[in-house]
């Protein structure tokens, strides 16, 4: 059913916890459809995202794909970051069965929701995240 | 090699060897077809007999009111539909539970949607009960069949089964109950508990996959689902499945070899499984009726983690487990039966069903109760629906 | 060991060794339920998976057209009346054969008699084709579905199935057929030959009995006959036949290696058998026609005798042969098919089956021509009515 | 399917053959539904079957249901012979599949039959043969 990749970033995620003081937080999901994925950043004043934690209420797939979503972007500039797309989590991940791709949308936007929530605390401005809406009711169910 | 331990007999069981073995016969040397007159094809048609007889006995009915399917779900959709495409004349209702196995559900569901009939649903209780005074209200005078289950395959509450046949009886409408989980684990009288139809299916107790049975009392009209040659007394098309026909006789047979001592010996396990599991870990609930249930069944719901999660991470250390039914996993949504018991979807979602057998051991047990605590810790740790209840509570 | 040649092939064929094997795993050690997520269930849903592909690739189909079923008596009615509820909209009107198997047969007629479906029976000539003109002249605005079988069972006469097809896709109604007796035994190319529903059953091809499978072309609609669980793409209930399954994926892989020089053995067999009958029993008749058949099927009539007593006698000598159709022996009635050829009741009683397979050799066929002149001799004098054209010759 | 007594006497059938110059012939059945029986009778100057033969078109148990009929009546008288009945006839061969019991019926029908004629020849009458009528179409089919 899951790939290698997938059993492994499911049995050894990177990044879970929490950060205490983050400068960016973002929550999607649902607990109604069985998946939440929370991120905390820590943003540096060039923009790089120089820490990452995840928590996630969620199948081995929502596990997998926050662990290598937070992995993708540590280190790397808020614009990057708004440019891994849920085909990128797939990808790396070695592909999802597609009753589970899912998930690697919720990733994606899990990074959205925190890196708007650091914009608006910062009155910054990104035209990736144009038409974002943190509270939208992500439609993943079909 | 790795442990593996497997606590998913609801879903499927593992063929006996016995049942193997009175199976081969029927595969390699005696394969004639029963129906036909050579040799080949009497020593086959002798075996069915024999099959037939020993179920029929099983369940105290006459082995010609017995016919053979290819499953659980084939003698649900025939009963149901075939009894109301014979007596649409007398009515176009019938009551069913919310927490019927999908092969019920969707069949009536079919006839509502696509041949004109109506249905009631009935609601359960917190323990997955209906009531019979919900039962008797339903009643219309278009009502002419209830199809309740014997036993529920993913919280296994158990229904009052004779007395929903005596409504049934008194009402003069026709009794089918769903016996996939029952049949092999109970014990079972037709005339006694007042059933008109009767569904089993062999790979629930050890026997093969693709074979069931469904029981008729003489008397009910059925169309039939599978038109064709004169087998099953042209009730049931298809050249017989012998060797599967002659591994559900045997595996029935043994099934029901000191059933009682079994029942025990199961039970048993299940209640320190439920008991340990309740004990050890918070925030967990028993789903499904205490006492009212399969002997071999275990659901329980972990609060703040999701099911899947629970059963990867319970098969890495080599245990085989169910997060509501096997039949519907893939899906996103939570199991209909846990949602009809008042669960919430988080709530639903996190559940698990733990079904033992025949090769589980008390050590299994034991195992599963050291394994699972920290299994459970550790996705809390992950979930941030846990890390808020920590926070309120810190 | 007394003498035990098997020639009734197409009744049902003996489980090779390596289907067995096959499927022995899957019984043993890889028990688990295709649903599952744990290891257990990972592991047969691959194998699933795996016949799939092999039984799709074999009639040049995808393997997500390809559904399992309990054999080919459930895929001809699944076909017949899953299109038949479904594309009501469009017509009620259904176009087979007088020569079908019961399964397709009875299916129709059920349409017929209960869900104000109408149909037209084709015609036959003596070798048991049917007329191309009669079917167009059959096609009204209602139709909806043409279902002629593509081998017949009894007398092994082969349909033009690709002229069928393209009658049936200029007027755009579907066209399936029961594929049963010619599955692993002809090259079957669906795209090739306009099929947009074949019914296939494992157990003509050494494979388990109770297993089948229907191909259904991408943008057929049909109507599940067994609702339930989500196996199969939600199209066929049922928790799958794994071992079931694999060993039909076994005996399909097998048919088809060197399909054509098998046939060509088989056909030499055959053609021995037909040639050596006819040449040595007087009073004999071929049934079906002499080349368009298939490569296995023999079938004589032998005036003045009936057949049953000929099977018994056969029976005691060890050969295992066949009168009409296996599934319908046991009623008095000659067979439907034969009479359609236009044989009177008298010589359709007398009819024989041969129907040889992978394990005939050549002695087989001797020894048969040997055996059989003695025992219709025995059996004619025993006979008033061969006395009487006896007293009319002499 | 049939027993051992039906097997053997469609094995080695007794009394096959006919009787050029018989004093009584009887045939039933019809080639429609898969049986013809004909028997012909010996009978002396005190009505005694002192010989029988019989020709049957039909399955095993056609068979071997004329071979112990004629066995039953063999040297017995008409009278006798005219009570020998189906019942009889599935008895002596320990039982018959339900589907074929009409082929006792028959082998009771041939006896019946072949006295008729033996009685129209030589101007006797039976009260057992009142209202037998040897044309009749035997309603065996259900
Ligand atoms: C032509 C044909 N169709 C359908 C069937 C039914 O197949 P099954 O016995 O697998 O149900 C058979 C065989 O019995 C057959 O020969
Ligand atoms: C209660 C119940 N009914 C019906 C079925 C369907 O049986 P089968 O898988 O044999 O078709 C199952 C099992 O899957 C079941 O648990």
């Amino acid at each position: 059913m899951y790939t290698e990749i997938v059993m492994e970033h499911f049995t050894n995620p990177r990044n879970v916890g929490e950060i205490k003081d983050a400068d960016g937080i973002g929550q999607v999901g649902n607990p109604k459809c069985g998946d939440i994925m929370k991120m905390y950043f820590k943003i540096d004043e060039n923009e790089v995202i120089t820490d990452v934690k995840f928590k996630t209420f969620g199948c081995g797939s929502a596990i997998a794909s926050s662990s290598i979503a937070t992995e993708l972007i540590k280190g790397k500039t808020v614009k990057e970051a708004l440019n891994v797309s849920n085909k990128k989590v797939v990808e790396e991940l070695g592909g999802l069965p597609s009753a589970k791709i899912h998930c690697s949308v919720l990733a994606e936007q899990a990074i959205k929701s925190a890196i708007f929530d650091y914009a608006q605390k910062n009155n910054k401005h990104y035209e990736e995240l144009e038409g974002f809406d943190p509270d939208a009711e992500e439609d993943h169910h079909h | 090699m790795k442990k593996r331990i497997y606590m998913d007999y609801s879903a499927t069981t593992p063929v006996k060897k016995e049942v193997i073995d009175a199976m081969m016969n029927y595969m390699e040397t005696e394969y004639g077809n029963p129906s036909s007159i050579h040799s080949y094809g009497r020593n086959t048609k002798n075996a069915v007999d024999e099959a037939r007889d020993i179920i029929a006995k099983s369940i105290n009915a006459k082995s010609r009111d017995l016919y053979f399917t290819a499953g659980g779900s084939e003698s649900d959709n025939w009963a149901i539909k075939g009894y109301a495409f014979a007596n649409r004349n007398k009515g176009n209702h019938i009551i069913t539970t919310k927490i019927e196995h999908h092969a019920v559900l969707h069949a009536v569901e079919y006839l509502e949607k696509e041949h004109g009939f109506t249905a009631t649903y009935l609601d359960v209780d917190k323990d997955g009960l209906i009531s019979l005074e919900d039962l008797k209200n339903a009643m219309t005078d278009e009502t002419i069949l209830i199809t309740v289950m014997y036993a529920n395959n993913e919280i296994g509450t158990i229904q009052p089964i004779r007395e929903i046949g005596a409504v049934a009886k008194e009402h003069k409408v026709a009794f089918h109950t769903d016996g996939v989980q029952a049949y092999g684990h109970q014990i079972i009288d037709v005339d006694e508990l007042n059933i008109d139809m009767l569904s089993m299916s062999a790979h629930k107790l050890h026997g093969p996959k693709g074979m069931g049975a469904l029981y008729v009392r003489p008397g009910i009209k059925l169309h039939n689902l599978i038109h064709g040659g004169a087998q099953e007394r042209k009730k049931r098309a298809g050249t017989e499945n012998v060797p599967g026909i002659v591994g559900f006789g045997k595996a029935a047979a043994l099934a029901h070899e000191n059933l009682e001592e079994k029942i025990a010996r199961t039970t048993a396990l299940r209640d320190r499984l439920i008991d340990g599991i309740l004990e050890k870990i918070p925030y967990t609930l028993l789903n499904g009726h205490r006492t009212k249930r399969l002997p071999n069944n275990t659901n329980i719901s972990f609060r703040f983690i999701e099911g899947e999660s629970l059963l990867l991470s319970l098969d890495m250390v080599g245990i085989a487990a169910s997060s509501g039914s096997a039949c519907t996993s893939g899906s996103l949504d939570p199991s209909h039966v846990l949602l009809s018991l008042g669960l919430s979807h988080e709530v639903a979602h996190g559940s698990l069903r733990l079904t033992v057998g025949a090769f589980n051991t008390e050590e299994d047990i034991e195992y599963l109760l050291q394994e699972l605590p920290p299994i459970v810790e550790r996705l809390r740790q992950m979930s941030p629906l846990y890390e808020e209840i920590k926070g309120g509570n810190a």
